[in-house]
């Protein structure tokens, strides 16, 4: 029988190994799935490659990764942070900048089957064309730069082809889940997380409230238990609150 | 094609015996599109401590048994018939569905074939002259990791569908992973046949006979 | 203030015009926007390009529009109605046949600003390779091929480009739609309506239940309002009923 | 970039002045996006007999005021600012947020500019240096059918930032359709760019001096 709630964090989370890639829901904190990056860093996890929208304002979620040194990439549409920054232009970490469209639409392809898709966002600027720095040199010159991609004019207009992300693990939060992987989202903390969630080829999901099999209706799943492979609880219960609970939105 | 008629006869599993056959080997917490005809008698075979999600193309997630009575016209599956729902099912559109087939996230799809050829490929959506449909078979033997095909050995006239090339029009290349036929089993391993199982009362020579693509055997007794 | 209900549909599907292209909701008979659909027919609308799953097993929703002589192409996975082959090879009827996965990313990629997209669906197969007839001649000879698609390697595999299908309208049906245009629909009814919906450049929704703006939570509309452009009333409500109503789902 | 600052003195509008100019340009039903800046001035200013849905990238459409006292933390516009929702609002992914935007569902997008050229190029994400980070920028303005850029007319060095060509990395290419500084009003049209309004007190001759593309006029009084 198909059970994929698990208690503890940190037995799940070890599956991810040095050097893994991993599609990280949320927008800002907003939705950021905290419990499995912070059980990242317990692990002490090192040279990730992360796609995530914004890296964070402080040292939380991917800014305590960030701060840890366990970085190797980042692929962004708007990573904030100045420690960041000073990471990069110091040649510690990668950036793949995108705009956030084609982060949105990329997760989804990748985990849709779809490897490459034309769209209009970028084209025609440095984020496409070859020339924006993906990692500098401890010198501060160019180490290497985010590779050229290809353009193609259709129907009078010029796109550039942006590849679907398949990434080793999704990790994304979600307002309510089931045993069986269903999740639902609240407001917009929904944002990245179906996508994350699609994009990983092994995808964990930190709910607020574990609920029962049918308490979720079948049309207000957002994103079917097929993409989730281990359910875990966002917030340990208190001892003295019972595991299982069938909460109002 | 011109192959003669094999001259002894054979009776192998019936069509609910191939299904019943293929039910043995889904795994407990397998997601699995089945096709219409064979395909369709498989969940009668899942044994009650196997739990297996079915998938309907047109954006059902977690398939129960067909309804007592009428049914609800607002459910139903990819062969437009009344269906129930499973605990935890889930309702997707139309692009989800497929995003979930394309992808990868089903395990196995299950349906039947006109012809598989040596190298594995399928042909079973198009009968040239006859009514071209397609449905969603393409996208199926596409994205889903193992293809499972059911479908007698030999089609009316005796011809052998497991051909070294298939002459009618490609589903898809190198796709199916495992043929169940009345008379026997064949996985799909390095993009070649091997037999590896023969139906009850059916010998590999009886198979042999019907079969016109090469193959190794590794017969389990 | 946006108010998108509208209660006569022939004024409102009398902007459609002959030669319209027009992506249809509806998977066989369900969830099939057949007051839209009959409404071309009393409008006698001809030379029609619907996008369309099935064609139905009757002469019923686009069935009707086969029967009488509407339809000048098709693209379908699953056309199914005999009469409607019978039409495709007297030639007076073209037929694109696309695999139902693709017709549906076709859609949902051309309302999303995709202009393209490959795909494994079909690679290698005559659907892709330019040999299926998109119109036969009136002796029977083949008139017209569907183009041949491009196809690339990518990551050793081999994958076809398909377009994203931009259509002058968009037919749908839901359970239940507010004044703007926010969507909800019902089991497997929802299908290929959404994409559908955001496929067309003027899309007609009739809904089953029109509903007051905020019954619908917004975590709970499957398809927000701003695909939408008419909402209509599938079943024009009787006289000793209120038009509107707050139904459970 | 080497003229030498205009010698008059001149005063337009102020910031929140040019988000009222372009308040009174927003039509009822528009739906539309609002960037950081100038930009979050203009639901002020909206006539409460105007229906504007306002569309967050983070995926709100239906933005309404910010709340009284802490807000949501699950409820967040994509400046990460506590919002409230309006009634008939919906909330989607990011993906399905920009279908909407890339599909050219929205109406108008409004965004702030380091430069703009004379063909409509927009640079606003990037200050060569600095830290980069694009956001949705990109995507707004390649999929918007009206992009309204609002800004100060000269930089703080007053140097003109309206162009001949943009110097700085551009979010994309002629995808301006007007642009409100605290100066003048421009539209964009068949790619070129036409002077249509002056702030009041600000004559034509004042925005030639700061304006360093070429342009035609078409001032309504």
């Amino acid at each position: 029988m198909i059970d994929k709630f698990r208690e503890d964090v940190l037995s799940v989370v070890d599956h991810v190994h040095d050097g893994a890639s991993i599609a990280v829901g949320g927008f800002g904190s907003s939705g950021r799935p905290d419990v499995l990056l912070d059980a990242l860093c317990e692990l002490d996890r090192r040279d990730l490659h992360v796609y995530v929208n914004n890296v964070g304002h402080d040292f939380t979620g991917v800014g305590r990764l960030l701060h840890e040194g366990r970085l190797r990439r980042v692929t962004a549409s708007f990573p904030i942070l100045q420690e960041f920054y000073d990471e990069y232009f110091a040649g510690k970490v990668e950036l793949e900048l995108i705009p956030q469209g084609t982060l949105a639409e990329r997760l989804r392809a990748g985990g849709s089957g779809i490897p490459a898709f034309f769209t209009p966002s970028g084209a025609g600027t440095m984020l496409a064309d070859g020339s924006f720095t993906l990692r500098y040199s401890p010198d501060g010159g160019v180490a290497e730069h985010v590779p050229a991609k290809e353009h193609r004019m259709i129907n009078g207009r010029q796109y550039v082809l942006e590849e679907g992300i398949v990434a080793d693990f999704g990790f994304v939060k979600a307002h309510r889940g089931d045993r069986k992987g269903n999740l639902r989202f609240r407001l917009s903390a929904r944002n990245f997380n179906p996508l994350a969630a699609m994009s990983g080829r092994h995808t964990f999901a930190e709910v607020e409230h574990l609920v029962e099999v049918d308490a979720l209706h079948p049309d207000d799943i957002h994103l079917p238990g097929v993409f989730v492979d281990d359910v875990l609880l966002a917030t340990p219960a208190p001892a003295d609150q019972p595991l299982m609970e069938r909460s109002a939105s | 094609m011109t192959r003669t008629l094999p001259a002894t006869e054979v009776t192998g599993r019936t069509r609910e015996g191939i299904a019943q056959r293929l039910a043995q080997d889904l795994k407990d917490g397998y997601v699995v599109n089945l096709g219409v005809g064979i395909p369709l008698f498989v969940p009668l075979f899942i044994p009650a401590d196997t739990e297996v999600v079915l998938h309907a193309e047109n954006g059902v997630l977690g398939l129960g048994p067909a309804p007592e009575g009428e049914g609800d016209p607002d459910l139903t599956d990819a062969g437009k018939q009344a269906i129930t729902l499973m605990p935890g099912a889930a309702i997707t559109d139309s692009a989800m569905s497929f995003a979930m087939i394309r992808g990868g996230h089903l395990d196995v799809t299950v349906l039947g074939a006109l012809q598989v050829s040596a190298a594995g490929d399928l042909a079973n959506w198009y009968v040239p002259g006859k009514s071209p449909a397609v449905g969603g078979a393409m996208d199926l033997v596409a994205g889903t990791p193992q293809v499972w095909v059911t479908m007698e050995h030999v089609d009316r006239q005796g011809r052998p569908k497991i051909l070294p090339e298939c002459t009618m029009p490609l589903t898809g290349r190198a796709c199916v992973t495992r043929i169940y036929t009345d008379l026997a089993v064949f996985h799909v391993v390095d993009g070649t046949l091997r037999l590896v199982e023969c139906a009850p009362g059916v010998t590999p020579e009886q198979v042999r006979e019907r079969t016109a693509a090469p193959y190794t055997e590794d017969l389990h007794p």
